[in-house]
């Protein structure tokens, strides 16, 4: 089926994207590949019926969060330093692998037979239905607005402060030091 | 009437420990005071429960589901340990005001103090499983705060927690016995379960019984538990004296003694209790022989003595037991405090730099002689007695191999027992140490133990009649003071083991001019390390902690790997239930 | 086995996951870390919506998705807060040299 | 009286929460005015508070009266109030009132102050109102929630590195464990079609056989809120932000929110039910996990905060161990014990908190020093803080579980449920928690010693004075740690039908 085709296209090319995301030296690119990521799988979301939902992930999740990565690497600076992983890469991939192969098997069953579609507004249901969703929802952008004025807002502006001059800075350097040499033993 | 004395026994210096806890540290006198009233007071109550003694539950108060009631017994096994731990430790109060005159802290002294005589009490008179558990760790952590006093000094610190970790351990036992017994029987009454023991699943049973062994071993400092007295002997001696005559180390006998009809039946309980008695003493007495340390050489005797009265139980002699722990507390806290009074003055612990110290502090030598006389088991003191009611219990009805070894270790006593004497008051000045006599306030506690030394013999059968009309389940046998004398003047053992006392008195006597007595490598080597058990602990302790220190190696604080934490559990999790599952 | 299209969705959003959840051991620059998880919330948007397909009540998985898009949402952007204070008090992202809580 | 009541409860501090931030911005750039902004936060906190426990007290009247659960529902969603949810309410208010009187001088002229108490009472009502959630989304809502107002808590001192990391780790793995709870809630909702607890309940109970995408959505729940939790290995994060956070702070972490991660925790499982006692198998192996690696890592602490944290995973590991004994043994012992060591965790890590707070601010924050409590420092602290010393050692005396304190009692019926069945291995679990209990006693011993010694240390002579706002939580906690412990049935009126509803949950 041709549909078949295209989501498996989709899909791989989300994957390819999103570990181009991950591997990437630089992070405005990583930024760029996670808007693409996401716009694929709006793409998906789109073709599977959830329309509503497919604009809201393009809009908040390929618009907005790249707005807001991008904005913070521009507020830190171009810090985009992502060395060696501290995990030797084979222990990670074959951790990973094998978790994602077992809940790919066993979330197989799920998808084998799929029910009749009974189609419902979006708008219903989540203003309707899951009202108090909203509800906690509103709590919970409360609090993340707390959150980012509690850690970002300053009333004096300090001087930034650059690596190796605080004694915290050089304790983590010392360890950075050590771990590196660990991985490359 | 009983009740209301129950409540007094108990609720004396648990509310003293509160008042002294408040008191201020300026204030010395007024704390001496109180904890002198509070703890007479306590002593008075104890004394005038004993004809109360009755095998009825005084008190029960229910505490809700899971836990019974709360109930308290006053039978003649509790009243009279409770007599013994609320006089000896009333009168060891009463040392401490010279003892401990000019220390700093008193408040925390004389608060753990009377904490520790009124848990014991509780322990004692509790009718409820749950509720002695509860007064036994009570004892543990009091025991733990007075041991380690002197909390500036590291060996006192370490011999606290020594102390503390060793009896608790033990004391799973209990608590296994303790919610074995509630989930069999679905009760925590002790006299349920003495009535209903052989309505008991056997393995269960066994459980119990042995559960209850490890933690009286435990609590009593027996074989394999016997590490941790010695290295309490860093508390002020008063504290010795309480912990290791009047209270906490009787509480493992009196567990045995207390469940001993419950547990008879079981096979091997009896043979293990024999044995774990007979190790104990015969190697401690060992561990006593080369001790140059005053106090670890009275300890090692306390070890050794108790090893006697488990070995007793392990026979049934439940009466001959009990009737030396009667003794023994007596004359092991005149031996403490009049040691204590030596020390005191002397300023150290070592005896092989004493000597000749008997002319300058004759009160002190004479009580103490006294003392160690009953310790050797020389007639008429009541250690004699006592201790020749346990070895004969041990012929008629043990195995002979236990009463050899028995034999064996009160011809050791007797020799340990006169070398101390000897070392602290006699032969030459190694010294030149300024020692005065015992203070005004030692001498009254010493001078009353030392007529009960003379005098608590007397008692064996109003005690005997006692534990027969309220311990329904033991079967006590009546012996009143002249059959008493009778059976033991005219039984052939009797003068066995006066003649290895003597024995033992004649080595010592004919090498008292080497006191030290070139001590051999290994013989030093085996008291040092308690047989290899202090080693063990050791290795116990230090693997432990090299384990620990292993493990804070995966606490990276590393995000990665706090991650692949997570993903690893979320594996192993997933294998588990697949597994399970199929 | 059928190939219908939920299975392959089904495979890309455990190979979402599995690339995001190997993103998250390997990196070590504190904003990519916020990216890589990024990558999972996307994932599993994905997963909520095929579940609501696959049981037959797809408004119901829209509506859940649609909150979770909002309220990760808000976590990244607390989370880009944290790792500016970060980069500000500790001058760097590099999570080994952050590391200083151990044992 | 209107049943519906108990909604307030989670309405009233989330609604204030705003006011009390805006209270705290009014006319902020007047310098001369911070007393009196303090002062009008906290009381609008405290009296918010004493509303919300007034709303306790009369929906704990008519849940008792009634005999039966308190609905609120808002379409398809709803909110059941519980013994569960009273209990964890009861625990959250509690503690969140004593660390709202507690935090007035520890928090006082900090930066951030109005917020600090914004969030705190926010997450009271987000906690409240997780206890009640009967909708595997809703729940995971409040969860978020939690989360998120507790992340600007963690790392309050934006100043400090070490503070900043902890709130890092935290967020990440939170956010991890979260995911991974969305992804069962889809494996659910794929394999039922709907979210409503009791109706997966009846979904999954009609079917024949467990589908094996349930069996993963019940790893999914353990492993994604078990990082809330703290399960060994997933508790990295603990010791950290437990150790940086304000000590009102890791009280409140450290006796509620890892609670109602559990809560939560158990609520999505007991949607699985069909095969509960592997659920208990699990929750055993967790608890001896537990108990075992946080003793052991506590035992090497020097920094006093640190091995609280590590003592509470050892606290999780003995309440899990009753909550599995429940499972396996199908046993109210067990259930009552672990509801009853929830509580009394909850006091007595609360009050451990607080008393080395108190000590902190007066050994270190009080001189301008900002760095961990080290054992040594409290050298003889008990001369100069007769008080929070005696507080300090009462609470760690009652978490080694010695009597006559809460904790025995507590780990007593614990240890009761698992003798009960005469399953070897229960027992032989039992033993070993005993025996952890005892391992214990070798860290917790140490500090109360070292509060008693006779040397005063530099740093104890060198402190300040504990103002009386922070001592009267540490009083009125060490009372109610040692009158539990004396009387155990005190509590039992909220801690059983707490036991009863986590069974009810789990189809006993």
């Amino acid at each position: 089926m041709i549909e078949n085709f295209y989501y498996l296209f989709l899909s791989l090319v989300a994957g390819f994207c999103a570990y181009r995301a991950m591997i990437s030296k630089q992070l405005l690119p990583s930024a760029l590949y996670l808007a693409c990521v996401s716009a694929l799988v709006s793409v998906m979301l789109y073709m599977l019926g959830a329309h509503e939902v497919a604009v809201i992930e393009l809009s908040v999740g390929a618009g907005l969060v790249t707005v807001l990565l991008v904005y913070a690497l521009s507020v830190i600076g171009d810090d985009t330093y992502d060395p060696t992983s501290i995990i030797p890469k084979p222990l990670a991939f074959l951790l990973v692998a094998a978790t994602a192969l077992l809940v790919g098997w066993m979330a197989y069953p799920l998808v084998s037979q799929p029910a009749a579609n009974g189609e419902v507004l979006l708008a219903n249901v989540l203003w309707k239905q899951r009202a108090l969703d909203v509800w906690v929802q509103v709590a919970l952008i409360f609090s993340g607005v707390m959150g980012v004025l509690g850690l970002l807002s300053e009333k004096t502006h300090p001087q930034e402060i650059h690596p190796h001059e605080t004694q915290a800075a050089a304790e983590g350097e010392a360890i950075a030091v050590q771990i590196e040499r660990e991985i490359h033993v | 009437m009983a009740a209301i004395l129950i409540g007094l026994v108990i609720g004396l210096p648990w509310l003293g420990a509160i008042v002294l806890w408040r008191t201020r540290d300026e204030t010395p006198r007024l704390q001496h005071t109180l904890a002198v009233a509070f703890s007479i007071a306590a002593g008075v109550a104890s004394l005038a429960l004993i004809p109360f003694a009755s095998a009825e539950t005084v008190i029960s108060f229910p505490m809700g589901r899971f836990f019974g009631s709360l109930t308290f017994t006053a039978d003649g096994l509790a009243v009279t340990l409770t007599a013994i731990a609320c006089v000896i430790g009333s009168l060891a109060v009463v040392f401490s005001v010279d003892y401990m005159r000019g220390e700093e802290q008193l408040s925390r002294y004389y608060a753990f103090v009377l904490l520790f005589i009124g848990a014991m009490t509780g322990l004692l008179l509790s009718g409820n499983l749950l509720f002695m558990f509860f007064f036994w760790e009570i004892t543990a952590l009091c025991s733990y705060a007075l041991i380690s006093f002197y909390n500036d000094d590291p060996k006192a610190v370490a011999g606290g927690i020594k102390a503390l970790i060793i009896t608790q351990v033990g004391g799973v036992g209990l608590l296994a016995g303790a919610l074995t017994t509630y989930a069999t029987l679905g009760s925590y009454q002790i006299s349920d379960l003495l009535a209903d023991a052989g309505k008991m699943p056997a393995g269960i049973l066994a459980l119990v019984a042995f559960g209850v062994l490890a933690a009286a071993a435990a609590k009593s400092a027996q074989f394999p538990f016997h590490t941790w007295l010695p290295d309490a002997m860093e508390a002020p001696t008063p504290i010795s004296a309480l912990i290791h005559a009047a209270t906490m180390v009787n509480a493992g006998v009196y567990l045995l003694a207390r469940f001993y009809p419950a547990f008879e039946h079981v096979p091997g309980w009896k043979l293990s209790v024999t044995v774990v008695g007979l190790v104990s003493a015969l190697i401690t007495a060992f561990m006593a022989l080369t001790a140059t340390d005053l106090k670890r050489a009275l300890a090692y005797s306390t070890v050794s003595q108790l090893g006697y009265m488990v070995y007793a139980i392990g026979v049934g002699g439940v009466f001959a037991s009990q009737f030396h722990l009667l003794s023994h507390a007596v004359f092991k806290a005149l031996l403490f405090l009049s040691a204590g009074a030596v020390i005191h003055s002397a300023g150290t612990r070592d005896m092989l730099r004493m000597g000749a110290l008997g002319k300058q502090m004759p009160f002190a030598r004479n009580v103490f002689i006294l003392g160690a006389l009953a310790l050797a088991g020389l007639p008429i003191l009541n250690g004699f007695w006592s201790k020749e009611l346990v070895l004969e219990a041990g012929l008629d009805r043990g195995p002979l191999w236990a009463y050899i070894g028995m034999l064996l270790g009160a011809g050791m006593t007797a020799f340990y027992t006169l070398r101390m004497t000897w070392l602290v008051f006699f032969g030459e000045v190694r010294e030149s140490l300024h020692v005065h006599d015992a203070g005004k306030a030692m001498k009254v506690s010493l001078g009353l133990l030392a007529v009960g030394t003379l005098t608590t013999w007397l008692l064996a059968g109003p005690f005997g009649e006692m534990l027969h009309e309220t311990l329904p389940f033991h079967s006590i046998h009546r012996l009143n003071l002249s059959e008493l004398a009778h059976e033991i003047f005219t039984a052939p053992a009797t003068y066995v083991a006066l003649l290895v006392v003597a024995f033992g008195l004649v080595i010592f006597w004919m090498v008292r001019n080497q006191p030290t007595v070139k001590n051999e490598a290994w013989m030093d080597f085996l008291s040092r390390e308690s047989f290899g058990f202090d080693w063990l602990n050791r290795q116990v302790a230090a693997r432990t902690v090299q384990f620990a220190s292993v493990l804070q190696k995966t606490q990276t604080g590393v995000l990665s790997w706090n991650v692949a934490g997570i993903l690893g559990a979320l594996l192993a999790v997933l294998i588990f239930l697949v597994w399970s599952v199929r | 086995m059928t190939l219908n299209p939920l299975n392959i969705i089904l495979f890309g959003v455990v190979l979402l996951l599995a690339v995001g959840f190997y993103g998250l051991l390997i990196t070590r620059n504190l904003i990519k870390i916020v990216l890589v998880l990024q990558i999972l919330v996307k994932a599993v948007v994905l997963a909520l919506v095929l579940a609501g397909k696959a049981s037959g009540n797809l408004g119901l998985g829209q509506s859940i998705a649609a909150t979770v898009i909002v309220a990760d949402t808000i976590v990244a952007v607390v989370a880009l807060a944290l790792a500016v204070q970060v980069r500000r008090r500790a001058g760097t992202l590099d999570i080994a040299r952050i590391s200083t809580l151990q044992g | 009286m209107n049943p519906t009541l108990f909604t307030w409860m989670i309405a009233l501090p989330l609604g204030v929460s705003p006011l009390v931030y805006l209270a705290g911005r009014l006319g902020s750039h007047k310098m001369e005015l911070t007393n009196i902004r303090s002062w009008l936060v906290r009381g609008l906190a405290l009296l918010t508070l004493s509303a919300t426990w007034l709303l306790f007290i009369l929906s704990w009247d008519k849940f008792i009266g009634s005999n039966e659960n308190l609905q609120f529902n808002l379409e398809s969603i709803w909110l059941r109030a519980d013994g569960v949810s009273f209990l964890l309410a009861a625990m959250v208010l509690g503690l969140g009132t004593f660390v709202v009187l507690f935090s007035g001088p520890y928090i006082a002229g900090e930066v951030g102050e109005e917020k600090y108490y914004a969030m705190l009472l926010a997450i009271v009502g987000i906690m409240i109102g997780l206890g009640c959630a009967r909708d595997l989304f809703n729940l995971w809502m409040w969860f978020e929630a939690m989360a998120v107002s507790s992340y600007l808590l963690v790392a309050f001192y934006r100043e400090h590195p070490a503070s900043l990391e902890a709130g890092m780790k935290y967020l990440v793995q939170s956010a991890t464990g979260s995911v991974l709870v969305l992804l069962g809630i889809a494996l659910v909702l794929g394999n039922t079609g709907t979210l409503d607890m009791d109706k997966i309940r009846l979904a999954i109970s009609a079917a024949s056989s467990t589908p094996l995408g349930l069996v993963l959505a019940g790893a999914l729940f353990v492993i994604g809120f078990g990082v809330k939790v703290a399960f060994v290995p997933l508790h990295t994060w603990l010791p950290d932000a437990h150790s940086q956070a304000p000590s009102g702070i890791s009280a409140m972490l450290s006796g509620v929110v890892i609670e109602a991660g559990l809560v939560a925790m158990l609520r999505a499982l007991s949607t699985l039910g069909g095969f509960s006692v592997s659920w208990g198998m699990l929750l055993l192996a967790f608890g001896a996990l537990n108990m075992f690696y946080g003793n052991l890592m506590a035992l090497r602490q020097t920094q006093i905060k640190r091995m609280l944290a590590y003592s509470s995973l050892s606290h999780i590991g003995y309440i899990l161990i009753g909550l599995g004994i429940a499972l396996v043994n199908g046993s109210p012992a067990g259930a009552q014990g672990a509801a009853f060591h929830l509580f009394n965790h909850t006091i007595m890590k609360g009050l451990a908190f607080l008393a080395v707070g108190a000590l902190m601010f007066a050994l270190l924050d009080q001189n301008g020093i900002h760095r961990p409590l080290e054992v040594n420092d409290l050298s003889g602290a008990a001369r100069k803080y007769p008080l929070a010393a005696l507080a300090l050692s009462i609470a760690l005396l009652a978490l080694g579980g010695l009597p006559p304190l809460a904790g025995f009692m507590s780990k007593w019926q614990i240890f009761v449920a698992g003798f009960q069945g005469s399953n070897p291995w229960l027992m032989g679990l039992v033993i070993f928690a005993a025996l952890n209990s005892v391992l214990s006693l070798a860290y917790y011993a140490p500090v109360v010693n070292m509060l008693y010694r006779r040397n005063v240390g530099a740093v104890v002579e060198g402190g300040a004075s504990i103002p009386l706002t922070m001592n009267i939580p540490l009083v009125i906690l060490a009372l109610a740690v040692v009158v539990i412990g004396l009387l155990p049935s005190l509590m039992s009126w909220l801690t059983e039908p707490a036991a009863q509803a986590f069974l009810v949950m789990f189809g006993k």
